[in-house]
């Protein structure tokens, strides 16, 4: 029998060579890097979509005034391109939302991660994930018909306008909730138990071990979760669009209506400005922002995570 | 629906051509454009479903601009507006050599509103208006008083329809000289409840948007009466209709092309929006023509069909 | 020495007052996920009772109408959303999940264009849904004259949910341990024969939950179809891909700006419907995971 | 075909032979320590063994007395029934074949095992008399008493002052913080090899100095005792070295338990040597069993039990 | 306080001492097999090492023969020339301390490196006289020919069938598949165990169930060669035993090389045995070499460095 096996494995030279084709195994590379470069193709197709316009739009308009000055109405007449607030506004609508989501998605991903039975975890993780499928225009029509009148009747010192960026953001903040979340659990989880047992063979108590050693070492990876959050709520259309409404004025209290870049981008693209005018050229330069600002961002966020990586690996 | 082309030449009659009534079409008839306009469309479109199942007409609302957008770039058989074809939409319709003619199918009254709270201003004149609500007025006039001495000093708080929309072109250049021209620190919105919940929540608000609205709100709001010079006219129906309500009574239209009028489905269409106009518009809560506007757009729309 | 230094009492192991900074500790944690969660509960409990006098047959049974608004239903809507997910699902997927393989078992992470590629689909992901619709419009509707169809829309959001899919297949394909594959390799099987026929059916679990999860990202977008400028009042179904459509979503947000009373309740019912919809993916979603977990 | 395999060819396989070793004097081991090969002699060489008490497993002053203690992760009972005691500054090493259950034990000698959900401990364990799963027992306390060190060094990813401060810190001790860290670092002789960037990550110290860095960390809490869990396992000849150097130190201050895979290791550093081994059940069901337990010369040279002469000779594990 | 540390008490300590062993009659090394004590002979007992042939390290019928093989991870170079060769139907043991290289060695016999990006092996392979890094060669071929067994068994998340007959499939095996399954399980000392639930998830098998699965699962492919990394490591005894039984059993058909981290394992299973170490270099830069290789029998007995001696006598690993 092992003379068979001999036979069955003769040491001629060349017996190590391909014995069929494998056409299959080189055609099958090229698929998959193909379906891998339609998101390249996804980014080139932005870029050209928005590239056109936008360089037309500065060459009427100047980066001057677009940069240089704090009065925004496209579509008014006279127009005014001073980009400034509609920037304030995101940043304002992004910030409370940070404010609202950053220790509600921290503090839940600390239990999740470290205090939660697997049992638990189990049940509430799927529930993060629901409220994180939750429609925006959901949210938007929550925060318009709920939780204005609501912030209207319980704080009417406020002086909520109608629409306003603070319930704007605040709905925006619960839905980016579970980004951070399960990001940082993500991190978290990924916190060698090594360091853990290591903070508790020391005596020190769970509380302690969570923020003194589990965040810090997950700190990146963290920092990571919430960037992604911050381009997300930079981004969100429909629930400013439905609660944070579209006036274009500097300002910066949250009791006010405000037009975010995202807001406006809807309203004018969903809107009355004719193709080729400046006006709607404004679209593009304001997701050229928009898109540049998100990019810097996630790269931001990119060297975080690979900095994270680092540590463990 | 399922041709393999998505374009609107695509989209031929597979029944027989005929344009007897009877006859059962099928095909889509693309429309687009005004929100103001969109429930007239959509009221024709429902009730000539019940004619011709076959014929889909879907309704967007991209707004007057978008509509004419996709108008004159050959994607839409008719386009809803709120105001006028502008001089640059024309153009982009003649380069592509689209052809169309203007069709007033209702009247609408723009309603200038304030709450019910408000015991000071029943009726203002168009100069009061301006002051209100031209450029020059932003960041000056934050209270009535600012307006009239006559009234008390509450806070002014305005509201109206986006800057994207044909009922604030309207506005701006009936009342500030200059279509586009206006304040910048107002509450725009494409929803036109937002007007009535801000409005109606602000002792000191007031806004505008299309006669339905205030119909529909009444409970919670109060008309303001308008002098343009010659006496205080309250917004009706018969004060639009009679051409007494000025200037803030507008003609809204359609925008058929003269392309797609020559499919059946199109032209049957736009035969049953005409025929049915008084119905339509009643459904659709917009003032109906009077008989004079009525006759024209019979006349209007058969002078389409016979073109080239 | 050290025993000197620790006194034998009964009482040396005892705590120190301890527990109750704990408890704090832990009641706050607990307390920030109850409050996401009953936003989300409030959310729900809301919209149901303000759309409960039409959650009815008539909801799905109708089309939309502006002159029957309290029987006006929402059919074209759910048709069109269940139209653009699947055709989603049919494009986006099997893309992502091809791509998931690509960087995963493929890719050599020292080349520029293979980081180039994965910094992009992390930059995608984080790019705004407006910012697709600008894409959409611009590229497929316009550039390669796919017009405002189903088709548009589904592509859109096909690239839309992309990234998300091929993250979470990464991570699923990640998930199967290294000597499932050098197993298959030390018998001689080809690189792809080990994906196919190893690594595929180990982390087909994962791959179905990430997907649902990107799938019900899609189903709540409006934001691009704003930008698509889709109609917003179709009394039909859509028939095919090349069909003018609209989505519920779109819907919702057209009822909210109409004036009567009615159209608010009308878009309370429908989101209700939405939520179910999305609520039925996730259970999916959950089942699957549960039902499928690997235990190495 | 059943039994090809090759028999031992160690030197070490033939039952009760005392063994020689090469080297330098014992000072924790009474071992014969002759530099030539005094080997041959088959009868246990009493002589050799110490302080010839007689074969008790009882240390004089234990620091922990372990009865009947059984543990169980879930449902399944991963050791059964260990009694043992462990001497006040002395090293007791535990060894036995891979999933027998020493890290099972010594992680209830600090109620490490509270923290994995479903496991738990049956029997009793005395610390200096005091029941360690009593219910006034605070199980941080306890912890702060017993330290302990693992397999993979596991310095937190902050700087070396950092690392060391941290038990203090945490345990609320107040005083001069850099003296408390010298003295730690010195302790694990690990002081003169990083006083220089003491304020540098303690992830760039090369694997023998974490470990080290991990033994001073425990220390710097002043535990009563220290557990370590393969603490050489990770580690090079050269640092295995250092480290086993180290413990021989500490055992003048300090107790320690330790676990190893390596036989020579317990034979080198260990006072008393408990041997495990997992035996399958009636049921089939495998459970840690403590084989046999006493001094490690004993353990090593006369095995009062055939399994644990079988371990240490190779012939299995 | 430097040298502190306690001389080996193990027999094995004194340099060039004949090892005893006890036990049945030995079927590959031919070493002394006296149930009694017969030691104290400082002299090589060459009588019983088997042929005598001179101390080559050349087998006489070579699978490979490595010439100056150097490995790389990136820059690194993990391990640096080595030389050996394999023999035909033999057991060849790769022992060492942790991170010495042995897997990086062992796993270029099967070109499973290839799969590591950055990994790169300079020097010579040849495997029956063809250079096994040959442009022309396949290196899925290669690993058909020389199957692969791992430390922790992986079988795959299926049926034991379908884990057996997954290598002659993706292999283009035609034929009937049932037979081949038995026949493989039958070599691997499985099929009575598991001829009642074949169609059984391979998981639900224990430990060393698996490894056995794992090792029928390579035989399958009719290899020429089975490389094993620590098969045994993951296992308990009894399961040990059984695998190492199977080993001298599948020699009759196969070439085997193993890497094992348990010197008892190298000495009661392997031929011959290679005994590797880690070296810093001059830039301070640690190596893989090999130090010495040779019939087991003498590595164990008469190793003739050094540093394999102090390794098998416990002094350092
Ligand atoms: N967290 C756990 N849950 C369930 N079973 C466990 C757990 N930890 C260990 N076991 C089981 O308990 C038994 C003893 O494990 P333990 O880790 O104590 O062994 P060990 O002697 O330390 O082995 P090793 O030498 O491999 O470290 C093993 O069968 C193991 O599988
Ligand atoms: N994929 C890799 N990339 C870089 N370095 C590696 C890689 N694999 C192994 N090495 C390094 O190469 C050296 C030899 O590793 P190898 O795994 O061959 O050792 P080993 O002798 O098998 O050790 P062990 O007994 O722990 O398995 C080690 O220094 C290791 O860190
Ligand atoms: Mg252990
Ligand atoms: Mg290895
Ligand atoms: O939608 P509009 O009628 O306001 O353009």
């Amino acid at each position: 029998m092992s003379a068979q096996h001999r036979t069955a494995a003769p040491r001629t030279s060349g017996s190590l060579a391909r014995s069929r084709p494998r056409y299959g195994e080189f055609a099958v590379k090229v698929v998959l890097l193909l379906a891998a470069l339609v998101s390249v193709l996804t980014t080139v197709g932005i870029v050209v979509a928005l590239l056109e316009p936008t360089i037309e739009f500065f060459s009427e308009v100047g980066l001057g005034e677009f940069f240089g000055s704090t009065t925004w109405g496209p579509l008014f007449n006279p127009p005014a391109f001073g980009v400034w607030p509609i920037i304030v506004a995101t940043l304002e609508i992004t910030l409370i939302a940070i404010v609202v989501a950053v220790p509600l998605g921290l503090a839940s991903a600390i239990y999740l991660s470290e205090y939660a039975t697997p049992r638990v975890r189990k049940v509430l993780k799927p529930v993060l994930e629901v409220l994180a499928g939750v429609p925006t225009v959901v949210f938007g029509f929550f925060a318009l018909t709920f939780v204005t009148p609501l912030l209207q009747d319980v704080f009417p010192f406020l002086g909520l306008d109608g629409k306003n960026a603070l319930s704007a953001g605040l709905l925006v903040g619960v839905m980016i909730i579970p980004i951070v979340a399960s990001l940082s659990e993500d991190s978290m989880a990924a916190v060698p138990n090594g360091l853990r047992e290591g903070s508790y063979a020391l005596g020190a108590s769970k509380m302690i071990t969570s923020v003194r050693v589990v965040v810090p070492a997950a700190f990146s990876g963290i920092v990571a979760a919430i960037i992604l959050a911050v381009s997300r709520a930079a981004g969100e259309t429909m629930i400013v669009a439905i609660a944070g409404g579209f006036k274009s004025v500097f300002t910066l209290n949250p009791a006010n209506e405000m037009a975010t870049m995202a807001a406006f981008i809807a309203q004018a693209g969903s809107g009355d400005a004719s193709v080729g005018s400046t006006a709607y050229k404004t679209i593009f330069a304001v997701g050229s922002l928009l898109f540049v600002m998100t990019f810097a961002m996630n790269y931001l966020s990119a060297r975080m995570v690979q900095k994270y990586r680092e540590v463990y690996d | 629906g399922g041709d393999a082309k998505p374009t609107s030449e695509g989209t031929s009659a597979a029944a027989a051509p005929g344009e007897s009534q009877g006859a059962a079409l099928s095909g889509e008839v693309k429309t687009d454009g005004s929100s103001t306009v969109a429930p007239l469309t959509q009221a024709a479109s429902e009730l000539f479903g019940e004619e011709q199942p076959q014929v889909k007409v879907p309704v967007g609302s991209s707004g007057t601009g978008g509509g004419f957008e996709k108008f004159c770039n050959g994607e839409t058989d008719i386009s809803n507006a709120s105001r006028p074809i502008k001089d640059e939409e024309k153009a982009a319709c003649e380069a592509k050599g689209i052809k169309f003619a203007e069709l007033t199918v209702a009247t609408d009254a723009l309603t200038v509103v304030v709450s019910k709270e408000n015991d000071w201003a029943t009726c203002l004149t168009t100069d009061q208006l301006k002051k209100m609500w031209e450029p020059a007025a932003e960041g000056k006039v934050k209270t009535w008083k600012d307006v009239d001495p006559k009234f008390p000093a509450e806070e002014l708080k305005l509201y109206g329809p986006g800057t994207d929309s044909g009922t604030f072109d309207y506005f701006t250049d009936e009342i500030n000289g200059e279509e586009g021209a206006s304040r910048k620190d107002y509450s725009p919105s494409e929803n036109d409840n937002d007007i009535v919940t801000g409005v109606s929540g602000a002792k000191g608000g007031l806004g505008y948007f299309g006669f339905t609205y205030f119909e529909e709100n009444a409970d919670k709001l109060k008309a303001i009466e308008i002098d343009s010079g010659s006496g205080c006219v309250a917004p009706s129906v018969e004060a639009a209709q009679g051409g007494k309500y000025t200037p803030l009574a507008r003609p809204l239209f359609v925008y058929p092309s003269a392309a797609a009028v020559k499919r059946p489905e199109v032209a049957a269409f736009l035969d049953y929006y005409v025929a049915n106009i008084g119905t339509i518009a009643k459904d659709a809560k917009f003032i109906p023509l009077n008989p004079e506007q009525e006759a024209k757009l019979k006349s209007d729309l058969e002078s389409l069909k016979s073109q080239g | 020495m050290a025993i000197l230094s620790t006194p034998r009492s009964a009482v040396q192991l005892a705590s120190k007052g301890r527990p109750l900074r704990e408890h704090l500790f832990r009641i706050a944690l607990l307390a920030s996920l109850a409050i996401a969660i009953a936003f989300l509960a409030m959310l729900i409990v809301y919209v149901v009772e303000e759309g409960w006098p039409r959650l009815d047959s008539t909801l799905w049974e109708n089309q939309p109408s502006i002159r029957r608004p309290e029987t006006a239903g929402i059919q074209s809507g759910i048709l069109g959303t269940l139209w653009i997910i699947g055709l989603t699902a049919l494009m986006a997927l099997p893309t992502g999940i091809l791509a998931a393989i690509y960087l995963e078992e493929y890719a050599d992470k020292t080349k520029w264009y293979n980081r180039l590629i994965e910094l992009n689909i992390s930059n995608l992901a984080a790019v705004p849904s407006i910012v697709y619709g600008i894409l959409g419009l611009g590229m497929i509707a316009r550039w390669m004259q796919f017009g405002f169809t189903v088709m548009t829309g589904a592509l859109t959001v096909s690239l839309l949910v992309l990234p998300i899919v091929i993250i979470s297949a990464r991570e699923a394909i990640r998930a199967v341990p290294p000597s499932i594959r050098e197993g298959s390799l030390a018998l001689g099987a080809t690189q792809w024969q080990t994906i196919y026929r190893q690594v595929l059916p180990a982390s087909v679990p994962g791959i179905a939950t990430g997907s649902i999860l990107a799938l019900s990202r899609a189903i709540g977008e409006a934001a691009p179809f704003l930008m698509l400028g889709a109609a917003t009042l179709v009394r039909f179904n859509p028939e095919g891909v090349w069909s003018t459509f609209t989505v519920l979503p779109l819907q919702i947000y057209s009822f909210i700006a109409r004036p009567q009373e009615e159209f608010a309740v009308l878009a309370a019912a429908a989101i209700v419907i939405l939520l179910a919809i999305l609520l039925l993916m996730n259970s999916v979603a959950i089942w699957l995971r549960n039902r499928y977990q690997k235990r190495w | 075909m059943s039994d090809v395999r090759n028999p031992l060819p160690t030197g070490t396989a033939v039952p009760r032979n005392p063994m020689p070793t090469s080297g330098t004097a014992v000072p924790r081991n009474p071992m014969p320590t002759s530099g030539t090969a005094e080997i041959g002699v088959s009868v246990p060489n009493v002589s050799v063994r110490g302080p010839e008490v007689p074969r008790t497993i009882e240390a004089l002053d234990p620091v922990f007395t372990v009865s009947g203690l059984s543990v169980f992760y879930g449902d399944y009972e991963a050791v059964r029934g260990v009694d043992m005691t462990i001497g006040n500054r002395e090293i007791t090493a535990m060894i036995g074949p891979s999933g027998c259950g020493k890290s099972t034990v010594l992680r209830c000698f600090n109620r490490m095992n509270d923290l994995i959900p479903g496991a738990r401990a049956a029997g009793k364990i005395l610390y200096h008399d005091e029941d360690l799963y009593g219910d006034h027992v605070d199980p941080i306390e306890v912890r702060r008493r017993i330290g302990m060190v693992f397999q993979k060094p596991n310095p937190f990813p902050k700087s070396i002052y950092d690392n060391i401060a941290y038990g203090p810190k945490v345990n609320g001790v107040k005083g001069k913080m850099d003296d408390i860290v010298e003295e730690a670092l010195t302790k694990a002789a690990l002081w003169d090899e990083v006083k220089d960037k003491i304020k540098q990550n303690a992830l760039s110290l090369s694997g023998g100095q974490q470990q080290r860095l991990c033994i001073a960390r425990a220390i710097a809490v002043k535990p009563d005792v220290i557990l370590m869990d393969e603490p050489c396992s990770a580690l090079d000849p050269i640092a295995t070295t250092k480290i086993e150097d180290l413990m021989q130190e500490l055992t003048r201050d300090y107790t320690i338990v330790i676990v190893t895979h390596n036989m020579q290791q317990a034979a080198r550093v260990s006072d008393r040597t408990a041997f495990f081994t997992a035996e399958v059940d009636a049921d089939g069901v495998r459970h840690g069993r403590l084989v046999e337990f006493d001094e490690t010369s004993r353990i090593f040279t006369n095995p009062s039990d055939k399994r644990t002469e079988d371990y240490i000779t190779g012939r299995f594990g």
